[in-house]
């Protein structure tokens, strides 16, 4: 029981939560460039352009068959062979956009595929363009219809980012390591706040998505 | 062979006098060694304060050091990839390293060693080299590679990091956890129920590393070393961080 | 690279091995338990679909590494001593049993109203129409997203790494580790797991259509 | 005897009083048909009947059980009162002769062998006996609505309840479900409630009219008051106007 | 002046052959009923028109394009024929209101003002001009229909084409579709093709009526010939006696 109290010190915490901090902002700015490139991925995966289509599906199927680790090496490691040398956060926010693009891309695909063909085939016949079409009637009606899907995608990439301790990326489960060294005694309690502090995270975000849910016409 | 051309071609030593910065690969989580201060955010210990001497030795008074955290699995990946100039991260200098990087003369003289739960029936390393015996170790670490030597019939786990290792001995997820004396001596400080047992069984002499082909540089780092351990500083540092380790005898390690 | 493989093929296949021994295990289990946690969920009874849906938000929003972590550190100090290989995968069943209860509850939300209706129209009780009616359609419209997270179960195994579970991400690191050819030896791990997960996904997505 | 009686019984979906104050008996071997506009409870009255959905308040009996009583085992209602939906409802995953199988192996424990006789019977009533190896969704509308009722009258329930069971035809299909039905109405003694437009089938099988319109029971006349005279009330004239023809 | 020309047109899914050898010619203005069983190429034949479908193999000139070049933009067509689905295909993330001005504003760029009253005006005629605000969810399936004429009038198009529009809706509704319809073709020289089970309004408005059956044009007769003295195939006459009076 003294392990938590002393664990729990305000110092610990305050670090715990410059390290959730961390995880909070590598975590919203892949969430927004694997939003932005999974969406453009997904639309060329759906449209079925000669040739560009089927690489993207290949390499987009390639990125999804691998664990997340080994994105993060290759990002972190292999790229400076082709002469980018990303810092430790941007090659962390690199490595999340690609595994994370690769996901969102098959949900926004999957996504348009859920919307009734009737919607397509309406504003066709309307005049509108293919792209029109999908820009201003499909698309918005697949957005509300992947949140979920999305959603807990975003919520696994939070979790994700947890595996970024491996090339000492400096965020909460980083911190909690950190805090542990200085004392073997604390490793439980900082597992137990890790837990806490992830579910909160997460499900807010969740509790967030079931809120949009209901509040998007 | 991955190797970076342009990383191999550039002269770390001239770079660095140029820029007047050495970029050390270093522990954020190793106490004693390399751990980040979380009041302070900044990195302290031995091998730190090392770093921070050798780079005013080389550089002078203006000289900086840059650190970049690094575990067992990532130092020599970014010291490849140029991220990082050298390393100074609790690495044991082996034959089989040897090949793939550089290193200087040593600048610690560690020993492997084992950490019990006290009252433990094992004494000494031969006492686990059985079938069923479980030694804890740290990946990457070269301490479970002498294991599977020495006790090769001992089944090794090893874990992320010594935190971990601790709680598992503490889970009794093995007899024993090896790695070098410095840290376990640490550990059983904060541990009272555990106690260091059979004293070393192997020599670990930690080496600073850095790229092949950069013979300038290391001959450079080697020089100031001993310029350090002439002076006192060496000596100094030691004190400073070993001197109230319980059980460690630091006065062996003066130099 | 061909060195690598030549003289750890040993360590590496039976990374290989445990990797699919805890995934095949996971997946059953996982499959048994996010089944009953489903089920749970979609009940009658309010305090039921509580207790169901606090056990799948748990263990959605809390990173694997924890779970796996807390159950090789914490359950043996106070429980049973358990092997890494076992923490691992009890951690990596639950885990995966939240997502599954939730694509289950999913695949029974997608079988039609009617169905149920016209089963208990038909004089079977609600526990019959789900055994012999709704339950077997539903698998039939999850089996694509029960292979994705199967995949997704493969690929998270590696979480075996971090409480020496022996997996094939374990035997990597050790090897990255030992020979320090670190990137050739990610790239025949991640080719391995590839030689797992690429059919997997390739048969689901030929399910997926032959079934739409 | 009395097969089916609603006393007073109201219906909510939350707020909204979807069935209000329904009086009605209806007995047995009775052949009955519902109309009314769309949202006018039709179908919120037919599924109250087997307890597909629950009523608020009043009493409802069918087949002599208590539908407001918490303690009725609807079970044994459905037993004996057959249902044919819209939208069919087979089950998807059976073939055609499993559709009609189930539910007496199961529920009425039926021999195996006496199951399978009556099922084909069955089959050969509705003119599909060549089918039964089919799965539902090889079969078109016309012929899942016959396997559909084939399926309830496997059942052998004493009474049998359609709710619009012809309006997902195509048109060409409808009479071969309404002379399966009308067959049924006049070569058994079953029980019959009808939600149907068509009023042909209607005209030519029902022993009565009821017209339903905002919840309410506005009209409920035997047939011929119904057709040969006219509906008493207005609202009933209109619809029947608006609906003749289609 | 013609306005759609078929000259031995072949369609194809995939090895089924759905049109076969299809020679049709709608002039300008007329109205023009086409029927046939389920599944005899009705949708498949009105779909090419407007170049939903590809054709395999013939000529199909549609206000002057040539739908069998592929350099044709379909675009060009779709602006002047407009289409009326049997399930509405209304945009369900849009208002009623945006329904109508949505694509002559990024079709035809026609101006916000003159846009939104064109609209107002085509919801006051089909009768919904207290409903602009809705979204289509909260429409019934008639008031859906009435939104989606209107839509395809906005385009102020030169030809309308109809696949089953009142088939999915309930009895009571079908009437309100149908005297939009019916005011259409009665007040505008536009060109209709209307696929319909409806023999009422094909009676009173068709120039022409077109039977199919089995991906083949069976019978084109004027209104009065096909209703007064009779289909001249069997076929014809078979389909006819079965789908009358539903
Ligand atoms: N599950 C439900 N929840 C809320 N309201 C409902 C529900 N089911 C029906 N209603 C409402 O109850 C009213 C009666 O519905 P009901 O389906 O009984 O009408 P109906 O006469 O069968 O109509 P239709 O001819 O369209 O089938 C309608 O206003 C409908 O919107
Ligand atoms: N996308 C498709 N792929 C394959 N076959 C199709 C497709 N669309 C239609 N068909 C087939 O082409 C034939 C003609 O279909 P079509 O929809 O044109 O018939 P229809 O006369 O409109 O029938 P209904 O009255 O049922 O709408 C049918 O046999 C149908 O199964
Ligand atoms: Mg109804
Ligand atoms: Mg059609």
């Amino acid at each position: 029981m003294q392990n938590f109290i002393d664990a729990y010190s305000w110092v610990n915490v305050r670090f715990l939560l410059q390290g959730l901090w961390i995880t909070i902002e590598i975590s919203v700015a892949s969430i927004i460039c694997s939003f932005i490139i999974g969406t453009l991925l997904g639309i060329i995966r759906y449209e079925k352009i000669h040739y560009v289509s089927a690489i993207v599906g290949f390499i987009i199927d390639l990125i999804r068959n691998l664990p997340l680790l080994l994105i993060i090496f290759f990002t972190y490691f292999g790229l400076p062979n082709i002469g980018i040398k990303p810092e430790i956060i941007p090659a962390a926010i690199m490595a999340l956009t690609i595994f994370e693009s690769a996901m969102v891309a098959e949900i926004v695909r999957s996504g348009i595929l859920s919307i009734d063909y009737g919607q397509t085939e309406g504003a066709l016949a309307n005049g509108l363009t293919k792209w029109q079409a999908l820009r201003l009637i499909v698309l918005p009606q697949a957005i509300k219809n992947m949140l979920p899907a999305l959603v807990s995608q975003f919520i696994s990439l939070v979790k994700d980012t947890s595996l970024a301790t491996i090339i000492v990326l400096p965020e909460l489960m980083y911190h909690a390591q950190i805090i542990y060294g200085q004392n073997t005694n604390y490793i439980i309690p900082m597992f137990v706040a890790l837990a806490v502090m992830y579910f909160i995270v997460c499900y807010s975000l969740s509790l967030l998505a079931r809120y949009l849910d209901h509040h998007m016409a | 062979g991955c190797s970076n051309q342009s990383v191999a071609k550039r002269d770390v030593l001239s770079a660095d006098m140029k820029s007047k910065q050495i970029t050390w690969g270093v522990k954020s989580d190793t106490r004693l060694f390399g751990l980040e201060n979380i009041r302070t955010g900044k990195l302290e210990g031995f091998e730190i304060d090392l770093a921070k001497a050798m780079t005013k030795e080389i550089l002078g008074k203006d000289g900086k050091c840059v650190f970049v955290p690094v575990t067992s699995g990532t130092r020599v990946p970014l010291l490849k990839n140029g991220n990082i100039d050298a390393i100074m991260a609790t690495m044991t200098i082996t034959p089989d390293r040897a090949k793939q990087v550089d290193f200087t003369h040593s600048y610690f003289d560690a020993g492997q060693s084992l950490l019990v739960k006290k009252g433990s029936p094992i004494k000494n390393i031969q006492d686990l080299n059985h079938k069923g015996a479980v030694i804890l170790g740290v990946s990457g670490s070269n301490s479970v590679k002498n294991v599977a030597k020495i006790a090769p019939k001992a089944r090794v786990l090893q874990l992320s990091d010594y935190a971990q290792a601790m709680t598992a001995l503490k889970s009794k997820q093995g007899q024993a956890l090896t790695t070098d004396n410095g840290i376990l001596y640490g550990m059983a400080s904060e541990n009272p129920g555990y106690e260091v047992v059979g004293g070393n069984f192997t020599k670990e002499p930690y080496g600073i590393a850095v790229n092949k082909n950069q013979q300038r540089f290391r001959n450079k780092l080697n020089w100031a070393l001993a310029r350090l351990e002439k002076n006192g500083t060496y000596n100094r540092l030691l004190l400073k961080w070993f001197g109230n380790v319980k059980g460690f005898n630091y006065q062996e390690m003066k130099r | 690279m061909l060195e690598i493989i030549s003289s750890q093929w040993p360590s590496l296949l039976s990374g290989l091995w445990n990797t699919i021994l805890c995934s095949v295990i996971a997946l059953i289990g996982s499959l048994i338990i996010g089944t009953f946690f489903a089920l749970l969920e979609i009940s009658k009874y309010k305090v039921i679909r509580i207790i169901g849906s606090v056990y799948v938000e748990v263990f959605r929003n809390i990173p694997l590494l924890v779970i796996a972590m807390a159950f090789f550190l914490i359950v043996p100090m106070y429980f049973t001593k358990i092997s890494g290989f076992t923490a691992g995968t009890i951690g990596l069943t639950l885990y995966t049993s939240a997502f599954i209860a939730e694509t289950v509850r999913a695949g029974i939300n997608s079988v039609e109203a009617g169905q149920l209706e016209g089963a208990l129209a038909n004089g079977l009780t609600t526990g019959q129409a789900m055994r012999y009616i709704i339950l077997p359609q539903a698998f039939k419209v999850i089996i694509p997203p029960l292979g994705n997270q199967f995949i997704n179960l493969v690929k998270n195994s590696s979480v075996l790494a971090f409480v020496a579970g022996f997996d094939l991400m374990y035997e990597g690191n050790m090897i990255a580790n030992d020979t320090l050819q670190t990137i050739p030896t990610y790239f025949i791990v991640g080719i391995m797991y590839l030689i797992i997960t690429l059919p997997l996904s390739y048969y689901m997505r030929h399910l997926e259509k032959k079934l739409a | 005897m009395s097969m089916i009686e609603f006393h007073n019984v109201q219906k909510y979906y939350g707020k909204f009083h979807a069935l209000k104050d329904i009086n009605l008996t209806i007995d047995a071997g009775e052949t009955v048909v519902l109309i009314g506009p769309s949202g006018s409870g039709k179908s919120s009255l037919i599924r109250t009947i087997n307890g597909l959905d629950p009523i608020r308040d009043g009493q409802l009996i069918v087949n002599g059980f208590d539908l407001a009583d918490k303690k009725t085992n609807v079970n044994l209602i459905r037993k004996d009162v057959g249902m044919v939906f819209q939208h069919f409802n087979l089950y998807n995953n059976k073939t055609v002769l499993e559709n009609i199988m189930l539910a007496p192996r199961i529920v009425l424990k039926r021999p195996e062998e006496e199951n399978r006789e009556l099922a084909m019977q069955l089959l050969k009533k509705v003119g599909l006996e060549n089918q039964a190896e089919k799965m539902p969704a090889q079969l078109s509308g016309g012929q899942k609505q016959r396997i559909a009722i084939a399926r309830s009258l496997a059942m052998k329930p004493k009474c049998l309840l359609f709710d619009e069971p012809t309006s997902a035809l195509d048109p060409e299909m409808i009479d071969d479900v309404l002379d399966v039905m009308k067959d049924i109405a006049e070569n058994s003694n079953m029980t019959m409630l009808v939600v149907t437009h068509e009023m042909g089938f209607a005209r030519a099988v029902a022993d009565r009219v009821i017209f339903m319109a905002d919840g309410r029971i506005l009209e409920d006349d035997s047939t011929a008051k119904f057709f040969d005279d006219q509906p008493s009330t207005q609202r009933a004239r209109d619809f029947m106007s608006k609906i003749s023809g289609h």
